[in-house]
C-alpha cells in the first residue's frame, strides 16, 4: 500500500471500527473482539506507515478543500508517527485492560463506551497526521468533543460537573486562543501549512511572535499549562481506561504534541531560538511543573494525584519545546512516548486496585502489595519511569530534555527539573511504600485478590514497553532525531 | 421557459396561495405548498447556475423595459438568496405536515399553507426585484402574511407577539417607504440600477442623507439588529414551530440582503462607508447585539426563546461582517446568512420535534430527552455545535472569515469578541445538552419517544446540511465570495 | 559468551529470581551467587580493558570494563554480598534479600562500568535497591527515612546526570576516566559523587536512614553506596585538592556527631562518614600510595564495618534495643558477638595486626610523604578520635558499661558464622597484607610493620583509650538526637511546602476568577440584567419599542447632518 | 548471684593497674626504637601519647560544647 493509503486508513479503520462496534450491543464478546481487532489493525497500519516515513516518505492527502488555501490535509512526518504509534499501540493494551475493567466493574453502556473510544482514537490519529495547522485544530476539537461522552460516562451529577469543567476549559482555550492563533498565523503568514523551518521567515516583530506563542501555549489547553490545567483532574470522573489512555496518552499528548508541532513546523526551531519571549514560557512551564507537583504531593485520591502528576509532566514537554533546540525537541518527542508508557501503567494500577479492592485513596492502600503483588510491582516500575530513573523509558527522555536545557544554557530550568524529580519521587514513592511495607489495616484473610487477568496482561504489556524504550532507545532516539533533521 | 423563470419564481407561489384556499380539502393545501416550494427551489437553482459565472440576468416584468417597468435583476447575491429562501421552505414544508396537524386546528390548515406561500412569495420577491418600490410591496406581502402566521401559534401570547411585530414591521416598512419616496423625489427613478447611477452626484444632498437614514432604520428594524430586535424573541417563541423555523432562517436574512443591496448597489459603498459613518454605527450596534443577546440567551428558561436571542446575536455577527467594508467581511456575512439559516433552521425544527412530542420547549421539559428522544437530541447537539462554530460544521466557516476579516481590518479586539462570544454560545447550547443528557425526567413524566419520520427526516436533512456545508463549502462559500466581490464592485 | 557478561548482572538476576523461589532454594541461591560473581570477576582470564560495546541512546556504551581498581572493589563487594547474605539468611524477608542483591549487583555494575552512561544507570538502580533495603526496616520511621534517603540520592543522581550530560556534550566522549574539576559539568559530577560518599553538607542521610533498616539491612547498606562513591572518586578525581578538605571535614564531623550519639547503629553510621573521610583525603592527596591507601582502606573498611554492624545487628536482633542507654553488660551472655565486635572495633581503630592498621597507615604515610603537616597532624588526631568514638565507645557502651540486666544469647548460627568469617578476614588481612596489596591498582612498597610505626600507633591509641576513660563522665548517654543539615529538609522544607500548598489553593482559586462566592455574584449580576426578567430581555410595551426606533432614527439623522 | 568476674571491682582495679603499666611500656619503648618523622614535632618523645591524650580531650570537650547547642530530645522529629 502506498503511504498515502496507509495514512488515510489510520483514520478510516478506527472510524469504521466505531461504526461496527456500535452495532454489536447484543454480543459483547464480538464487540470486544471488534475493538481489539480494530486496534491491532490500526497499530499495524501505523507501523507500516512508520517504516515508510523512516525511509523518507512524507505522504500528503487532502481530505476536504473546505477553506480555499487551507484544506483539511493529512500528512505524516516522524513526530506524528511517534505519536500515532504510541497512541495506537497503547490502544491495544488499553482495550485488553478495558475488557477486564468494564466487566469487572459491571459498567453500564459499554457499547457506547467502546464506540466513542474508537471515535476518540480516530480523532487522535487525525491529530497525529494533521498536515496543516487548521487540520490540527479541527482534529483537536474533534478529540475534545468525542471524549466528552467518555468522561461523563457515569451520567451522574459528578460526571456532569467534571464534564463541564473538561469541556469548558478545553473549548474556552481552543476557541478563545488556539483558533485565534491559527487565524492569526493564516492572516500573517498567508499559509497554515506545516513547513520545516517555520512560516515566519523574515517576520521580526517580537511582540507579534510573543503574542502568537502565548495563544498557542495557553490555547492548546490539552497541554495542561497552568492556569488551564483544571480540566485534567476534573476528567478523572471517567472510568479508568479513559483516564489511562486518554488522559495519560491520547488527549494530553495531543496537546503537547500540538505544541511541539507548532514549535517545529510553524515557528521553526531556529526562528524560535532567536525569539526572546520563549524565556517567559519556560517560566510558565516551570511554574506549572513545580506547582502541579506540589499539589500532587497533597492529593490522597490516587487518580487525582496521578492527574496532577500528569499536569507537571506535560509541562516537561512544553518546557522542552520552548528551549527551541533540537535536543529539546527530541527530548519532548521522546517524553511523549516515555511518559505515556509510565503514566498509563500507573493509571492501570489505580484502576486495577479499584476493580479488585474498591479502593481509591492512597491511605487505603496499606499492605495492598501483599494481595496484589503484580499490580503494585507494575506501579513501582511505572513510578520509576515517571521519576526518570533507569532502566526505564523515563530516563531516556529526561536525558534529552536535560541535554536541551544545557544546550540552551538555562541553569534555572535544570534546577526546576531537579526539584521536579524530587517532588515526583515524593508523591509516587509513598504509594509504593504504603502498598508494600505497611501492614494492612484489616486483619484476617485478605478480602480480595489480584486484579482480573486482562488487567494484569495490560499491565505486563505497558511495563514491558517502559523497559523496551530504555533498552532499545537507540532506534527510537534516531527516529525522533529525524524531526529536526537528525542530531 | 427558462427565460421566464425570474417571473415564475414569484408568480408561482403567488398563484399557489389562492389555490390552497380553493382546494382546502385534507392534505391538498400542504401538497400544493410543497410542490410550489420545490418548483421554486428548482427555479432558484437554475437561476443560480445561470449567474454562477458572474453574469447578471435582467428581466423586464410584463415586457416593460426598465426604467419604466419593473426590472428583476439577478446577480449572484440575488440568486443565492432565492436559493436560500426556496431551499429552506422546501426543507421545512415536509416537516409542516405533521407539525401543523398537531399545532393548528384542522379547519385552518388551508389558511396556514396559503399564508405560508404568501410569505414565500414576499421573501422571494424581495430577493429578486430590482425595483425599490416593488421591494416595499413584497415587504408588505411577506410581513402581513407572517403576522397572521405568528398569530396562529397555540399560545395566547402569540397574538400580542404578532401585534408587536405588526406595529414594528409597519413602522419599519413605512420608514423604508419614506426613504424610497425621498430618493424618488430627487432622482425620479425607482429602478435600483438607475438609482445607483444617479445618486453619486447627489451624495451631499440632505434629502439623500435623510433617505438613507429612513431606509437603513427601516431595514435594520426588519432585520432585528440590536436594539431594534425587540419584536423578534416573542414572535419566534410563540409562532408555530414551522413558522419559526422558516422565519428564523429567511425573514431576517432577506432583510439583510436588502441592507446589502441598498448599501452597496443603490447608495454605493463609497457613500455608505465614507460619507455616512455607517461602518461605526453598524460595528457598535453589532458588537453590543452579539454580546448582550448572547448573555441574555444564556439565562433564558425557554429553549425557543433562547434560540431567538441567539438569532439576535447571530444577526449581530452578520452585520459585523458588513461593517468591515472589505471583501472578507462581506464574504463572512453572506456565508453566515446561509450557514446560520441552515443551522437555525435545523435547531428550530428540533424545537418543533420537541414541541410535537412534549408539547413545550421549556428548559425543564428537556430533562431526560437525551435518552427518550435520542435522534432528536443528537440533531440538536450537532446543529448546536454549528451554532457555536465548531470545526467541520457550517458555523465554523463563517466564524473563520469573520475573524479573518477583523484581522485584515486590524480590529483585534473585535476578533477577540467574536471568539469569546462563540464561547457564550457554547454555554447556552450546553445548558440544554446537559439537561437533556444528565437530568433524569421526572418520575411522573409521560412516556416520550422520537417523533415520526416525517418530522425527523427534514430535521436531519438540515442537520446534515450543517455538517455538509462545514466540509464541502464550494456552494456556500464559493457563491458568497463571488457575491461579495460583485457587491464591492470587483466583478 | 559468559565472559562478556557484566558481573553485576548475576546478583541482579538473583534479585529478580529471589521472590519466586522457595526458602531452601533461596538460601542456596543467595550464598552461591556471590561466589559465582567472584568466579566471573577472576575466572575469565580477562586482565584489563573494555570487553564489548553497544549503541544506546545515541551513544556507544561499553558496560563491561576490566580494570584493577574496579576488580578490587567488585571483589570486596562480592565478599560483602556473601557475608551479608549469610548474616541475613534466616531473618531477611525475600523482598529484603532481593533488594539487597539488586543493590549489591548494581554496585558491582558501577565499578565495572566502562563508560559514564552505564555507570549512571547502575548508580541509579543502586539508589532504588538501597531505598528498598531501608524500607524493609518496616517501621514508620523507616518509611520516612527511606523516602528522605531516596530523595537525597535522586537529587545526587540528577545533579550527576546534569554534570554527565554537560561533560559528554563538551568532550564528546562518554569514557569514564580521570577528570579535572575545572568547569561546571565536572563540578556537578564531583558533587554527585560526593553526595553518595556522604560528604557534608549532605551527609546526614547515612545516620538518618541506615539505622532504620533491619539488622541485616544495615550490614548491606554500610558497604556499597559510599564505597562506590569512593571508587568513582578514585578513578575520576584523583589528586583533586579540594577533596582533602572535604575528607577532613567528614572525618571530624563523623567523630563529633558519633560522640554525641546514643543509638549504637547511628554511632556506627557516623563512623562510616568518618572512615570514608579518610579515603576521600587519600584520593585528594592523590599520590600512588595515597590512592592505594584509599582503595585498600575501602576494602578493609567494608569488612570491618560490616562486622561491626553484624555485631550491633545481632544485639538489636536479640534484644530489640538500639540505644546505648538501654544496653550494657551484654558480653556475659553474647561472648561471640562481643568478641567479634571488639575485633571489628580494633580494626576500625587501626590497631596493629588488624586490617585497618595496614590500610589507614598508607593514607597517613602518604600525607607525611607529601610534607602536608597539618593534614598529617589532623589525620593522626582523627585516628585517635576513631578509637575514641568507635573503637571503644561502641563496644564499651553496648557490651560493658553497666549491667542492663539483659541476658540474650548469641544470635543464630548463620549470624555467628558471618561474624566469625568477617572477624577472621579482619585479622588475616592485618597479619598477611600481601594478597590485598597485590590487588591494589599500583605496586606497593609500603611496609606497615616497623617498630617505630607500631610503637607510635600503640601510644596514640592507648592514650586515646586513657582519655576515654578519664573523660567518661563527660560522655554520659542522653536521650537526644543532634541537629544537622537534615533539619532543613525534615523541618524547614515540609513547612515551606505546606505553606506554599495552602497558598496555592487560594491562588488557583483566584486564577479561576475568584472564589466561588465571587463567581456567583458575577453571575447574579449578569442574570439581573440579562435574565428573563432583566432589563435587556424584558418584553417591552409596543409604545416603548417604537420610542427606541425613533431615537435610533434621530441619532442617524443627527449623525448624517452634522 | 555472683557477678561476672570481669565486672567485680577487684578486677577493674586490676585492669586499671595493668592498663597504666601497658601505657608506660609503650612510651618507654620509644627509648629503644627511634622514630623517624617527616616533621620535627612527631619525633618528640612520646608524641603519640601526649598527642593522642590531648586531641582526644579536645574532641570530647568540643563535642560536649557543640552538643549543648545542637542536641534535641530524641522525639524532636516525630
Amino acid at each position: 500500500m502506498t503511504p498515502e493509503t496507509l495514512m488515510v486508513l489510520t483514520l478510516a479503520v478506527p472510524l469504521a471500527g466505531a461504526a461496527v462496534i456500535s452495532l454489536l450491543d447484543r454480543s459483547p464478546n464480538v464487540r470486544e473482539a471488534a475493538t481489539l481487532l480494530t486496534a491491532v489493525v490500526l497499530f499495524a497500519l501505523n507501523i507500516a506507515l512508520a517504516a515508510d516515513v523512516l525511509a523518507g516518505a512524507r505522504p500528503e492527502f487532502i481530505l476536504a478543500d473546505f477553506i480555499p488555501g487551507a484544506p483539511i490535509l493529512l500528512g505524516a512526518e516522524p513526530l506524528g508517527v511517534i505519536f500515532g504509534l504510541v497512541a495506537s499501540g497503547l490502544w491495544i493494551v488499553t482495550s485488553v485492560y478495558a475488557i477486564g475493567y468494564m466487566r469487572g466493574k459491571h459498567e453500564a453502556k459499554q457499547t457506547r463506551f467502546y464506540t466513542f473510544f474508537a471515535i476518540a482514537l480516530t480523532s487522535t490519529m487525525g491529530v497525529a497526521y494533521s498536515g496543516n495547522l487548521i487540520s490540527l485544530f479541527i482534529f483537536y476539537e474533534a478529540l475534545s468533543l468525542s471524549t466528552y461522552p467518555l468522561v461523563t460516562h457515569h451520567n451522574n451529577d459528578e460526571a456532569r460537573k467534571g464534564g463541564r469543567t473538561y469541556l469548558g476549559v478545553l473549548l474556552t482555550t481552543s476557541i478563545g486562543f488556539f483558533l485565534f492563533g491559527v487565524l492569526w498565523v493564516w492572516h500573517e503568514a498567508g499559509t497554515v501549512a506545516f513547513t520545516p523551518g517555520g512560516v515566519f521567515s523574515g517576520q521580526t516583530d517580537p511582540v507579534l511572535i510573543a503574542a502568537l506563542l502565548a495563544l498557542f501555549v495557553f490555547g492548546i489547553g490539552k497541554a495542561g499549562v497552568m492556569p488551564f490545567h483544571r480540566w485534567l483532574p476534573a476528567a478523572m470522573v471517567a472510568p479508568t481506561p479513559v483516564s489511562a489512555l486518554l488522559h495519560a496518552v491520547a488527549v494530553v499528548k495531543a496537546g503537547v504534541f500540538s505544541i511541539l508541532k507548532v514549535t517545529v513546523y510553524i515557528f521553526g526551531v531556529d526562528f524560535l531560538a532567536a525569539t526572546p519571549s520563549t524565556g517567559f514560557f519556560l517560566w510558565v512551564a516551570a511554574a506549572t511543573i513545580l506547582i502541579a507537583s506540589i499539589i500532587a504531593l497533597r492529593q490522597d485520591n490516587l487518580k487525582r494525584r496521578l492527574a496532577y502528576s500528569t499536569v507537571g509532566q506535560l509541562s516537561y514537554i512544553v518546557l522542552a519545546a520552548m528551549l527551541a533546540n533540537s535536543a529539546g525537541i527530541v527530548g519532548g518527542a521522546l517524553h511523549i512516548a516515555s511518559h505515556a508508557f509510565g503514566k498509563i501503567t500507573l493509571f492501570f494500577c489505580a484502576g486495577a486496585i479499584y476493580v479488585a479492592a474498591n479502593k481509591t485513596t492512597v491511605s487505603q492502600l496499606r499492605g495492598i502489595g501483599r494481595s496484589m503483588p503484580w499490580t503494585m510491582t507494575a506501579f513501582t516500575i511505572g513510578a520509576i519511569s515517571i521519576i526518570g530513573l533507569p532502566p526505564t523509558g523515563g530516563f531516556v527522555s529526561k536525558w534529552y530534555i536535560l541535554l536541551g536545557v544545557l544546550q540552551a544554557e538555562q541553569p534555572v530550568m535544570a534546577g526546576v527539573l531537579i526539584v521536579s524529580t524530587l517532588l515526583s519521587a515524593a508523591y509516587l514513592l509513598p504509594v509504593v511504600y504504603t502498598a508494600f511495607f505497611q501492614a494492612p489495616e484489616e486483619t484476617g484473610p485478605p478480602t480480595h485478590g489480584e486484579a482480573p487477568r486482562p488487567i494484569l496482561l495490560a499491565l505486563g504489556a505497558s511495563v514491558t514497553l517502559t523497559f523496551l524504550m530504555f533498552f532499545f532507545s537507540q532506534p527510537i532516539v534516531r527516529f525522533a532525531s529525524q524531526i529536526v533533521g537528525g542530531i | 421557459m427558462i427565460a421566464q423563470f425570474p417571473a415564475l419564481q414569484v408568480v408561482i407561489p403567488l398563484l399557489g396561495a389562492p389555490l390552497c384556499i380553493i382546494l382546502r380539502r385534507g392534505a391538498l393545501p400542504w401538497l400544493i405548498a410543497l410542490l410550489v416550494s420545490w418548483a421554486a427551489l428548482a427555479m432558484a437553482a437554475t437561476l443560480l447556475s445561470q449567474v454562477a459565472d458572474g453574469e447578471i440576468i435582467s428581466y423586464a416584468l410584463g415586457g416593460w423595459l426598465a426604467p419604466l417597468g419593473i426590472e428583476y435583476r439577478i446577480d449572484t447575491l440575488n440568486a443565492f438568496m432565492l436559493l436560500l429562501v426556496a431551499g429552506t421552505s422546501s426543507a421545512v414544508l415536509p416537516f409542516a405536515y405533521k407539525s401543523v396537524a398537531k399545532e393548528i386546528p384542522q379547519d385552518r390548515h388551508y389558511l396556514f399553507y396559503s399564508g405560508f406561500l404568501l410569505m414565500l412569495t414576499g421573501l422571494l420577491g424581495m430577493a429578486i426585484t430590482g425595483d425599490a418600490f416593488n421591494v416595499f410591496v413584497f415587504i408588505e406581502i411577506s410581513s402581513l402574511s407572517s403576522y397572521a402566521m405568528i398569530a396562529m401559534g397555540r399560545d395566547r401570547r402569540a397574538l400580542s407577539a404578532a401585534f408587536t411585530y405588526l406595529v414594528m414591521g409597519t413602522v419599519g416598512a413605512t420608514f423604508f417607504l419614506i426613504g424610497v419616496g425621498l430618493i424618488y423625489a430627487v432622482t425620479g427613478t425607482l429602478n435600483m440600477a438607475d438609482l445607483a447611477e444617479r445618486l453619486p452626484p447627489l451624495y451631499q444632498s440632505r434629502t439623500v442623507l435623510a433617505a438613507f437614514a429612513f431606509i437603513s432604520v427601516g431595514i435594520l428594524l426588519k432585520l432585528a439588529l440590536f436594539p431594534l430586535h425587540l419584536w423578534l424573541p416573542n414572535a419566534y417563541t410563540y409562532a408555530p414551530s414551522v413558522v419559526t423555523a422558516f422565519l428564523a432562517a429567511t425573514a431576517t436574512k432577506v432583510a439583510i440582503y436588502l441592507l446589502l443591496r441598498f448599501g452597496y448597489t443603490v447608495f454605493g459603498a463609497e457613500f455608505v462607508f465614507n460619507i455616512v459613518p455607517a461602518s461605526e454605527v453598524l460595528l457598535t450596534l453589532a458588537l453590543a447585539g452579539v454580546i448582550i443577546a448572547s448573555f441574555v440567551a444564556i439565562f433564558q428558561s425557554d429553549v425557543k426563546r433562547l434560540l431567538a436571542y441567539s438569532s439576535v446575536a447571530q444577526i449581530g455577527y452578520i452585520i459585523l461582517g458588513i461593517s468591515y467594508a472589505n471583501v472578507t467581511g462581506l464574504t463572512a456575512s453572506i456565508v453566515h446568512i446561509f450557514n446560520h439559516a441552515v443551522t437555525k433552521g435545523a435547531l428550530f425544527l428540533v424545537m418543533g420535534c420537541v414541541a410535537y412530542a412534549a408539547g413545550a420547549c421549556r428548559l425543564e421539559s428537556f430533562a431526560g430527552l437525551g435518552k427518550r428522544m435520542p435522534l432528536t437530541m443528537a440533531a440538536f447537539v450537532i446543529a448546536g455545535l454549528s451554532l457555536i462554530g465548531v470545526p467541520l460544521t457550517a458555523g465554523f466557516i463563517s466564524k473563520w472569515y469573520l475573524v479573518l476579516g477583523a484581522m485584515e481590518k486590524g480590529w483585534w479586539p473585535v476578533a477577540a469578541v467574536i471568539l469569546a462570544t462563540s464561547l457564550l454560545a457554547a454555554v447556552y447550547v450546553w445548558r440544554v445538552v446537559e439537561i437533556a443528557y444528565f437530568r433524569d425526567a421526572p418520575a411522573d413524566a409521560p412516556p416520550l419517544s422520537d417523533p415520526p419520520l416525517a418530522l425527523l427526516v427534514p430535521t436531519w436533512v438540515l442537520t446534515g446540511a450543517c455538517v455538509y456545508f462545514g466540509i464541502e463549502t464550494s456552494l456556500s462559500l464559493g457563491f458568497a465570495e463571488q457575491a461579495a466581490i460583485q457587491l464591492m464592485g470587483g466583478g | 559468551m559468559i565472559s562478556g557478561l557484566p558481573p553485576g548482572l548475576i546478583l541482579i538476576a538473583g534479585a529478580v529470581a529471589i521472590p519466586f523461589v522457595g526458602p531452601t532454594i533461596r538460601k542456596g541461591l543467595v550464598l552461591a551467587l556471590p561466589v559465582l560473581t567472584l568466579a566471573l570477576i577472576w575466572g575469565t582470564g580477562i586482565d584489563a580493558g573494555t570487553v564489548w560495546s553497544a549503541p544506546f541512546m545515541g551513544y556507544a556504551v561499553s558496560p563491561v570494563r576490566y580494570a584493577p581498581t574496579g576488580m578490587l572493589f567488585a571483589t570486596v563487594f562480592s565478599i560483602m554480598a556473601f557475608g551479608g547474605a549469610l548474616f541475613a539468611l534466616r531473618s531477611a524477608r525475600p523482598s529484603e534479600m532481593a533488594a539487597a542483591f539488586l543493590y549489591a549487583g548494581s554496585a558491582i555494575g558501577v565499578v565495572f562500568a566502562g563508560d559514564l552512561i552505564t555507570l549512571f544507570v547502575f548508580w541509579e538502580i543502586m539508589a532504588i535497591g538501597s531505598t528498598m533495603v531501608v524500607w524493609n526496616g518496616s517501621s514508620d520511621a523507616a518509611r520516612r527515612a527511606g523516602l528522605r534517603y531516596a530523595l537525597i540520592h535522586f537529587f545526587g543522581g540528577i545533579v550527576l546526570m546534569i554534570g554527565l550530560i554537560g561533560h559528554i556534550e563538551a568532550t564528546g566522549s562518554i569514557t569514564f576516566d580521570v577528570m579535572q574539576a575545572d568547569a561546571w559539568p565536572r563540578w556537578l559530577i564531583l558533587a554527585g559523587f560526593l553526595i553518595n560518599a556522604g560528604a557534608w553538607p549532605l551527609s546526614s542521610w547515612i545516620p538518618d536512614a541506615y539505622p532504620e533498616a533491619s539488622p541485616a539491612g544495615m550490614v548491606f547498606l554500610s558497604a556499597f553506596t559510599t564505597k562506590t562513591a569512593v571508587f568513582v572518586l578514585l578513578v575520576g578525581f584523583p589528586g583533586t585538592q579540594a577533596l582533602i578538605y572535604v575528607g577532613l571535614f567528614m572525618i571530624f564531623y563523623g567523630i563529633i556527631y558519633a560522640l554525641l550519639e546514643n543509638d549504637m547503629r547511628r554511632i556506627l553510621a557516623y563512623s562510616i562518614v568518618n572512615q570514608v573521610g579518610f579515603m576521600v583525603v587519600g584520593i585528594g592527596i592523590g599520590t600512588e600510595m595515597a590512592l592505594n591507601g584509599a582503595a585498600a582502606h575501602a576494602f578493609a573498611h567494608i569488612i570491618y564495618k560490616g562486622l561491626l554492624l553484624m555485631s550491633a545487628g545481632s544485639v538489636l536482633y536479640m534484644t530489640g534495643k538500639r540505644k546505648c542507654s538501654d544496653l550494657g553488660g551484654l558480653f556475659q551472655s553474647m561472648p561471640i558477638t562481643a568478641t567479634c565486635g571488639i575485633i571489628g572495633a580494633l580494626a576500625i581503630s587501626a590497631f596493629p595486626l588488624t586490617s585497618g592498621f595496614i590500610s589507614k597507615s598508607m593514607i597517613n604515610q602518604s600525607a607525611a610523604d607529601q610534607h602536608m603537616m597539618v593534614v598529617w597532624l589532623l589525620l593522626t588526631a582523627a585516628s585517635a578520635g576513631v578509637f575514641l568514638h568507635a573503637g571503644i565507645k561502641f563496644p564499651w557502651f553496648v557490651f560493658f558499661q553497666k549491667d542492663s540486666g539483659l541476658r540474650p544469647p548469641d544470635p543464630p548460627w548463620n549470624m555467628r558464622a558471618a561474624m566469625i568469617f568477617f572477624a577472621a578476614l579482619c585479622l588475616l588481612i592485618g597479619v598477611f597484607p600481601q594478597p590485598l596489596y597485590a590487588l591494589l591498582p599500583a605496586p606497593v612498597a609500603f611496609v606497615p610493620y616497623t617498630g617505630a610505626h607500631v610503637v607510635g600507633q600503640l601510644q596514640l591509641l592507648l592514650f586515646s583509650g586513657l582519655a576515654f576513660f578519664l573523660l567518661l563522665p563527660l560522655m554520659k548517654r542522653t536521650l537526644t538526637v543532634s541537629l544537622d543539615v537534615d533539619w532543613l529538609y525534615r523541618r524547614a522544607a515540609p513547612a515551606v511546602i505546606a505553606w506554599i500548598a495552602r497558598d496555592l489553593r487560594e491562588l488557583s482559586d483566584g486564577v479561576l476568577g475568584g472564589t466561588r462566592a465571587q463567581v456567583g455574584s458575577i453571575i447574579d449580576s449578569m442574570a439581573h440584567y440579562h435574565g428573563p426578567a432583566g432589563l435587556l430581555a424584558r418584553t417591552l410595551p409596543t409604545g416603548r419599542t417604537v420610542f427606541w426606533v425613533l431615537v435610533i432614527l434621530a441619532a442617524f439623522l443627527v449623525f448624517n447632518f452634522s | 548471684m555472683e557477678k561476672h568476674w570481669l565486672v567485680r571491682p577487684k578486677t577493674i582495679r586490676l585492669l586499671w593497674i595493668v592498663m597504666l603499666g601497658v601505657l608506660a611500656v609503650t612510651v618507654l619503648l620509644q627509648l629503644g626504637i627511634e622514630i623517624h618523622g617527616e616533621f620535627h614535632i612527631d619525633e618528640t618523645f612520646g608524641f603519640g601519647a601526649w598527642y593522642g591524650l590531648g586531641t582526644c580531650a579536645v574532641m570530647v570537650i568540643g563535642a560536649k560544647i557543640l552538643g549543648a547547642v545542637i542536641k534535641r530530645k530524641d522525639t524532636y522529629y516525630d
